[in-house]
């Protein structure tokens, strides 16, 4: 696959066992609610990633998931009594649910007019949300209870829930990198690279296009459920665009089409908000300005351009070139795709 | 004893959005004066003061409260922008029993239905604000209303109060639009408010909401069929936004206005020489009233620990620039008296804030709502 | 004459229809420059929300600060906010042209969000005041029309049709469709596209900065005023078709009006009856309604 | 010129095929026959609609009239995807591979198809391992063992086409159809290239769209001129380039 | 060939880079006023890297380009365009926005002397027929009539055409090197790439073998007579 960095089995290793020992020291460290947050938002925004990164459709809608996914956990927990397992489980379902539902309007179109359909299906819903009693409106659900796990583990405690959200969160990056890393995997990446070529040999672009907006919108559903037992509330800000836009945000910080990209940019954007928290006006300027360097000088991310330098280091050590970490190359309007247009797409 | 040596009290509010005008920066800035005015210190410990820009988002301002809590050892949250935010600070504050002074936010639930021990509420709530403002309306023969309210818990409660009122009064609601918080173009509610015939269009929200309504109303000259426009609250901030030119005539109450007394306008100067010359609100003043409370009552009680210091607050008469020995009831309600307040016209107003003319005072047991009424659990009956 | 029509009274028909229209044409006039842009550019220009709060805002200073009244506004501000649009794509947006068209979405993005927090740290988020520059109105005895408001309608319509006389009916107008697929071709014919890019995302930059002049007397001048109207301009362009001009006008206004009969007729999808046709727009024509499947 | 009598010996058929795109008519009334184990060749002026007809045989358009029969279903009213399920694969006229993969990956994406679980998101992409060994053989075919690993866009054109060619093969087609294969081919890829045309060819059915004379004269057994959409001609490469018609209106003067 | 006069097209010492890697590896050649040049060679060799570079859409080039003795370093494409020069590219950029007949008066006239819009039909009246149908939905050998007619009308002295012939039928063909004679005859130049040898043959003056980004080979019409089967050789005809 062609995210797969190049760099030996044995780095991969020391890496991971890094990361679990890190993951399960943090609380200790930092404030477990903040861990738990950041968490979330790396699911989403690898959720996201698993759209941009490897189908190439860039959703701009992905907080419609994570949103409704935290007001149907809420509702599912406060009002009918749910557990908490159950009601983020729930959760997910209806966010793949309107996964389905909306990415069959707008997987029928690529490049930028599927961005513009995603980001006004979820500004549907946002309204939806915003005039809807169950939703509680402005007011949002709140004193949602964060109840016990299967009727036994109490998650009230923050660094018990922490290990519940940190399990579940591992989980779902495994299942992400199984997805891009399976034989559905491999035709998502050819079907990115030419989709001509693939339905003439007889792949439905359409079925495999869906399943993996499906498949991300879930987790995205299952990272919104989440983070409304954490912080036990649901609100219209979670299925704002400007989280939408904030998913995004650390998939390009961090780098798309890399497997932790998203999880350094979570840390870079929760971060940076919460330093700033209070000064919302700053929290805009400098996510713009991080945006903007991202964007004009390192397109890559930073686990991107790692990666790329890694790449390098090896390529020099005379491993052969394996790896690109480029940039998405979504359908575009050059000479080439003007030429192939009237063979490929009548 | 003082908790960690330092007594951190949490100051949120928008400080940025629609509601910025009411409380925001100004509240901050009241809240600091507050305790320099205490010294900076209560029994030798240090005064920090914290603030939060809360956008009028329920999960920012709960998150950040949770965090102040949790990690950031603050021992009492002043303020509040809006109503959906201060519930679930609310429930927060009681689980981890800390005060809660609530000054900027006003629906009535958080002394009734939602109350909490720890709680109050230093100025006006949903119930009191329309109670005048109902009556003033029908005493003028006005039968029929129609409201035009902001979409969230403070809008519905002051709908909800307010239906009851004009109903008791044997008035007709004869309909109602909901808009969202933060609109700016209000002329399809106003013009189906003017379709809807009824004699008064009240509008039922605040800050930057209430004066561009109020500023479309006149644009589109709602009132040429003979209906009125009304207000039930508002802060001084609004009148500056619209202009005596829209603004005049409107019946308000207030718990505070700069120009009432001696000790008002005294204040007030201070406040307005380190505020750019902008006049303060009665949010603004009720921050400071509540904060000054609060450093007296953890000075007497010798402990930051919520429950004394709330105990402390409840035993001790507020006493400030803005209120003589006003009592504080069981539930939290801040009970000081409260002044109807009628808009000059351009040609009546003398200087740059002089906006309103002030009547008699209502005495706190007239217009805020009894106890046995609110519904809070706590409150023996 | 019946006073009602369908159960509702015409008097509030008449009233919505308008509020329609006067909101019509700031969809129509933003979606139009996003429209050029995107068709000329294949940039979704975020930032356009942004640069017609500028446009307000720079109309606002001009009264402010220097006393220049509203008509000076209309011709100064869109000229300066089209400046800042050309400098925007001299120095950042033209090294995005050869690299895929999500990096300038993310660009411009980045964009709005800085100019919007800087003008809330600024001027904080309560808006500013524009005085009416044509008091009055037309007194019905169906409703009051402000003059302003009426005024607003013309001036947008005779925009539109304006614009997209250049586009599609100039010679100006090809070379800039001809740039768009591929600009370099087009310079090997003496064209000098660069130039012409720059001075198209100068134009649609204007035409946003020329809806904030307009918007500013009937809404505040306010930092929130873009990010507000953007998302249903961006629905808005959806429907007409993505860089479809006619398609900008059309659904601009269409759904302007369609807008404030919902807000008689059903008020609370007032705020969602823009997506739903979306919504229906795709799932018919997916393309929208006069965009092409290219 | 049609012979409906033997239409079972016939993979593809066409009855009155007509493409019209707003007044203008591509392809008018074209019935082809299309005989099992041939090369056929659709030839023709520029824009006489010879790729509109492919496009119309794969549904990639949808016809304005007339049916298509593959192996006598008819799938007229058929869906892209389902057409190359059943059999019959297209290339296209722009090289068509997967450039972002290796070369061996390119093909194993055929040979997966084939034999499903391509929905399979929670199995481990080494299931797909059981193909390589089928994939290096058709690699093998076409010469391009040695590059298996490359990655598909480094490829030089000619063995762009080869691979595209390996790809379909990969699929067992039934029925191939080539647009403009030699197209664009320097003369040193020439030869091979219509070898292994020739070769594939073998215990299939090949429908291909040529201008170059030499090529279609050497591997084609029918040849079916199409002029302004409507077909000229039929017949062999004899019958067909001795009719003055199809001269004058596409060979030309020069080359007898 | 007489040397005194300034070359139209000067072409020396020229490397040339895709980023890193580099296409053009050094190469020289003329062109002199009114002379047919073709280009010859493998896949890959850099013929279509050696146009760019001449109407300046190669960014990373280098040596020495001049045009009727104007050299062109550093130059825009728009500006040397405006010498007088017109590119018909390989991939025939037809413009899908616009309709056959905008696709051919799109390149502003530089320069008097160029075909009017009623020679160019006569000359592929296919187009005409198809005169108001969107660019690309022309069938490929269409696109590229169009895409060579479209620079006819420019009046530009120096035409680069890039592969003219492929996905052509033998008759347009024909019809083409006719056309190529025409526009000799008023005076144009042209620097041609071909694999179409046959069609090479005939058309043109002189004519040079690219090998890896170098000229390998460079022979005129007699040599071509003279040295059949050298020149098979060479090119594997
Ligand atoms: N989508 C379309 N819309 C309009 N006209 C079209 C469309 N597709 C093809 N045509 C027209 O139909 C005719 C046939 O085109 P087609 O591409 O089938 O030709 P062809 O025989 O393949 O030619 P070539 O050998 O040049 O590739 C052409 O005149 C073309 O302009
Ligand atoms: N855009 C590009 N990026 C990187 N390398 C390129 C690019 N275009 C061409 N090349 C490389 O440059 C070299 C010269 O290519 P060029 O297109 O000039 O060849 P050509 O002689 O025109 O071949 P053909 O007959 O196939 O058109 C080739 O090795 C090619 O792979
Ligand atoms: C009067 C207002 C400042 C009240 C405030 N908006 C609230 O939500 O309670
Ligand atoms: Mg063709
Ligand atoms: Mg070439």
């Amino acid at each position: 696959m062609t995210a797969t960095p190049s760099f030996s089995e044995r780095h991969w290793a020391a890496l991971l066992v890094a990361g679990a020992l890190a993951l399960v020291l943090a609380p200790f460290v930092a404030y477990p609610v903040f861990l738990m947050k950041l968490m979330c938002f790396a699911l989403l925004a690898a959720s996201l990633n698993l759209m941009v990164g490897y189908v190439g459709l860039l959703s701009f809608g992905h907080a419609m998931f994570f949103g409704s996914a935290g007001y149907a956990t809420a509702h599912a927990v406060k009002v009918w009594g749910f557990d908490p397992a159950l009601g983020v489980l729930f959760g997910a379902a209806v966010a793949a649910a309107i996964g389905a539902t909306t990415g069959a309007l707008a997987i029928r179109r690529a490049g930028i007019a599927f961005s513009m359909i995603t980001l006004a299906c979820a500004q549907l819903v946002y309204f939806i949300a915003l005039r809807s009693p169950f939703t509680g409106g402005e007011d949002g659900i709140q004193n949602v209870p964060r109840g016990k796990l299967l009727g036994l583990l109490s998650l009230q405690d923050n660094l018990t829930l922490y290990y519940v959200v940190m399990v579940t969160v591992v989980a779902a990056f495994w299942l992400i990198w199984r997805v891009v890393h399976s034989p559905f995997g491999q035709v998502l990446t050819a079907i990115r690279d030419n989709e001509p070529r693939a339905i003439s040999l007889g792949y439905r672009v359409n079925r495999y296009k869906l399943l993996a907006f499906t498949l991300s919108a879930a987790l995205a559903g299952l990272a919104g459920g989440m983070k409304s037992i954490v912080f036990q509330i649901a609100t219209l800000t979670d299925v704002s665009w400007v989280t939408s836009g904030e998913a995004l945000l650390m998939g390009i910080v961090g780098g798309l089409q890399t497997m932790f990209g998203p999880v350094v940019g979570a840390m870079v954007v929760v971060t940076m908000a919460n330093e700033l928290s209070g000064f919302a006006e700053a929290v805009l300027i400098v996510q713009g300005a991080v945006f903007v360097v991202v964007v004009m000088l390192f397109r890559r991310g930073i686990v991107g351009e790692i990666n790329a330098f890694l790449a390098r280091r090896t390529r020099l050590g005379n491993t052969p070139p394996e790896v690109s970490s480029t940039p998405p190359r979504a359908p575009r309007a050059g000479p080439a795709a003007s030429a192939t247009a009237r063979e490929g797409t009548p | 004893q003082i908790s960690d040596d330092m007594v951190r009290i949490g100051l949120m509010g928008d400080l940025s959005g629609p509601y910025s005008g009411n409380g925001g920066p100004g509240s901050v800035l009241a809240a600091k004066m507050a305790i320099e005015d205490f010294g900076g210190k209560v029994n030798g410990k240090p005064v920090e003061l914290l603030t939060l820009d809360d956008q009028n988002k329920p999960d920012v301002g709960l998150n950040a409260a949770r965090k102040w809590l949790e990690t950031d050892k603050v021992d009492a949250i002043v303020g509040g922008s809006a109503s959906s935010i201060a519930l679930g600070v609310q429930t927060l504050m009681k689980e981890k029993q800390k005060p809660y002074l609530i000054a900027g936010t006003v629906t009535s639930d958080l002394t009734g239905k939602a109350c909490s021990p720890m709680a109050f509420q230093f100025l006006v709530d949903t119930y009191s604000l329309p109670k005048a403002g109902v009556q003033t309306l029908i005493d003028k023969g006005i039968k029929t209303f129609f409201f035009v309210t902001v979409d969230y818990a403070f809008g519905t409660a002051l709908q909800t109060e307010a239906t009851r009122f004009i109903e008791q009064a044997g008035g007709k609601v004869v309909g109602s639009v909901k808009h969202p918080l933060g609109t700016t173009d209000f002329s399809s509610y106003l013009l189906q408010a003017q379709a809807s015939g009824a004699k008064a269009i009240v509008i039922l929200n605040a800050g930057l909401d209430l004066s561009n309504s109020l500023k479309q109303a006149a644009e589109f000259h709602i009132t040429k069929g003979g209906q009125s426009v009304s207000v039930f609250g508002m802060t001084i901030n609004s009148v500056a936004a619209m202009g005596l030119e829209t603004a005049q005539g409107l019946n308000i109450t207030v718990p505070f206005y700069w120009d009432r007394d001696e000790a008002s306008r005294a204040w007030s100067k201070r406040f307005m020489e380190r505020n750019n010359g902008v006049v303060p609100t009665y949010i603004m003043a009720g921050v400071y009233s509540a904060v000054t409370h609060y450093l007296k009552s953890v000075q007497a009680a010798g402990t930051d620990a919520g429950p004394a210091v709330v105990a402390k607050m409840k035993a001790t008469p507020v006493n400030d620039f803005m209120s003589k020995d006003v009592k504080i009831r069981e539930d939290g309600q801040v009970m000081r008296p409260v002044y109807p307040v009628e808009v000059k016209t351009p040609a009546q107003s003398k200087g740059k804030y002089d906006f309103y003319t002030i009547g008699t005072a209502i005495p706190a047991e007239k217009i805020f709502r009894p106890l046995s009424e609110g519904g809070c659990d706590f409150v023996k009956k | 004459m019946p006073d009602t029509l369908f159960g509702f009274p015409l008097a509030a028909i008449a009233g919505q229809v308008l509020v329609g229209m006067i909101n019509g044409s700031l969809y129509s006039l933003m979606s139009l420059g996003l429209a050029i842009i995107f068709g000329l550019l294949r940039v979704v220009n975020f930032a356009h929300g942004a640069q017609y709060m500028l446009g307000a805002f720079v109309a606002w200073g001009l009264l402010e600060y220097l006393g220049l009244n509203y008509w000076w506004a209309l011709v100064l501000a869109p000229l300066l906010v089209g400046l800042s649009g050309v400098a925007l794509e001299r120095t950042l947006l033209r090294r995005l042209y050869h690299v895929d068209h999500v990096y300038a979405l993310l660009l411009t993005f980045g964009f709005a969000l800085i100019l919007e927090g800087v003008f809330r740290y600024k001027f904080g988020a309560t808006g500013q005041p524009y005085p009416n520059p044509i008091a009055g109105g037309l007194d019905t005895p169906m409703a009051f029309f402000p003059w302003y408001r009426l005024w607003v309608i013309a001036a947008s319509m005779g925009m539109c049709i304006l614009t997209w006389f250049v586009i599609e009916r100039t010679k100006l107008g090809s070379y800039l469709r001809a740039a768009t697929e591929n600009p370099n071709l087009v310079r090997t014919f003496g064209v000098r596209v660069p130039r012409m890019l720059m001075l198209t995302y100068g134009l649609g930059v204007a035409l946003a900065g020329f809806s904030g002049v307009m918007a500013a007397p009937i809404y505040q001048v306010n930092p929130l005023m873009g990010s507000q109207l953007i998302i249903v301009v961006f629905a808005v362009v959806v429907i007409g078709g993505m860089g479809s001009i006619m398609g900008a006008i059309v659904a601009g206004f269409g759904l302007g009006v369609i807008e404030g009969i919902t807000k008689l007729v059903y008020p609370d999808g007032a705020g969602m009856v823009v997506f739903v046709v979306m919504l229906i727009v795709l799932a018919v024509r997916p393309q929208g309604l006069f965009g092409s499947l290219r | 010129m049609t012979n409906p009598a033997r239409a079972s010996d016939c993979i593809l058929r066409t009855e009155g095929l007509s493409k019209e795109f707003l007044g203008f008519h591509a392809v008018k009334n074209v019935s082809l026959n299309i005989r099992r184990h041939s090369i056929h060749a659709l030839i023709g002026p520029n824009g006489a609609g010879k790729t509109t007809c492919f496009n119309l045989l794969t549904t990639f358009i949808p016809a304005s009239a007339g049916r298509i029969y593959y192996n006598e279903h008819d799938i007229t009213k058929s869906d892209p995807a389902s057409v190359a399920i059943g059999g019959m694969v297209r290339s296209f006229q722009i090289s068509a591979v997967f450039g972002q993969m290796s070369v061996l990956d390119n093909v194993r994406v055929a040979l997966q198809r084939k034999a499903g679980g391509t929905f399979a998101f929670w199995r481990s992409a080494r299931v797909l391992e059981r193909y390589t060994g089928r994939a290096r053989e058709l690699l093998a075919a076409v010469n391009l063992e040695p590059y298996a690993n490359f990655s598909a866009a480094d490829l030089s054109y000619g063995r762009k086409r080869a691979l595209e060619l390996a790809t379909t093969l990969a699929l067992e087609p039934e029925l191939i159809l080539l647009d403009e294969p030699i197209a664009g081919l320097g003369h040193e890829d020439i030869g091979p290239v219509t070898r292994l045309i020739a070769q594939v060819a073998k215990d299939r059915t090949v429908l291909m769209v040529e201008h170059n004379m030499k090529v279609v004269a050497e591997l084609c057994d029918r040849i079916t001129v199409l002029q302004a959409g409507e077909v000229l001609a039929e017949g062999s490469y004899e019958e067909v380039s001795n009719d003055a018609r199809v001269r004058a209106a596409y060979v030309g003067g020069a080359h007898a | 060939m007489p040397e005194q006069n300034v070359p139209c097209l000067e072409v020396r010492g020229l490397t040339g880079f895709y980023g890193e890697t580099q296409a053009l590896h050094g190469i020289d050649f003329v062109v002199q006023p009114g002379e047919a040049v073709c280009l010859l060679g493998r896949n890959g060799a850099g013929k279509t890297t050696t146009l760019r570079a001449v109407v300046g859409l190669l960014a990373k080039r280098r040596g020495h380009i001049a045009i009727d003795g104007r050299p062109t370093q550093g130059m825009a494409p728009e500006d040397i365009a405006r010498l007088g020069v017109a590119y018909c590219p390989e991939e025939r950029g037809i413009f899908a926005s616009l309709d056959v007949e905008e696709n051919l008066l799109l390149p502003p006239v530089l320069m008097p002397g160029g075909m009017t819009i009623d020679e160019i039909y006569m000359l592929f009246p296919n187009l005409k027929l198809r005169r108001k149908s969107p660019g690309t939905r022309l069938s490929g050998g269409e696109q590229q009539m169009l895409a060579i007619a479209r620079i006819l009308r420019t009046g530009a002295k120096l035409l680069l055409l890039d592969e003219p012939t492929e996905g052509l039928a033998p008759v347009i063909i024909e019809e083409i090197g006719e056309a190529i004679g025409i526009l000799r005859q008023r005076g144009f130049t042209i620097l041609m790439v071909e694999q179409n040898f046959r069609f090479a043959s005939g058309v043109g003056d002189r004519f040079y073998v690219i090998e890896e980004g170098r000229v390998a080979e460079h022979f005129d019409r007699q040599t071509l007579a003279s040295d059949h089967a050298r020149i098979e050789a060479l090119l594997g005809v």
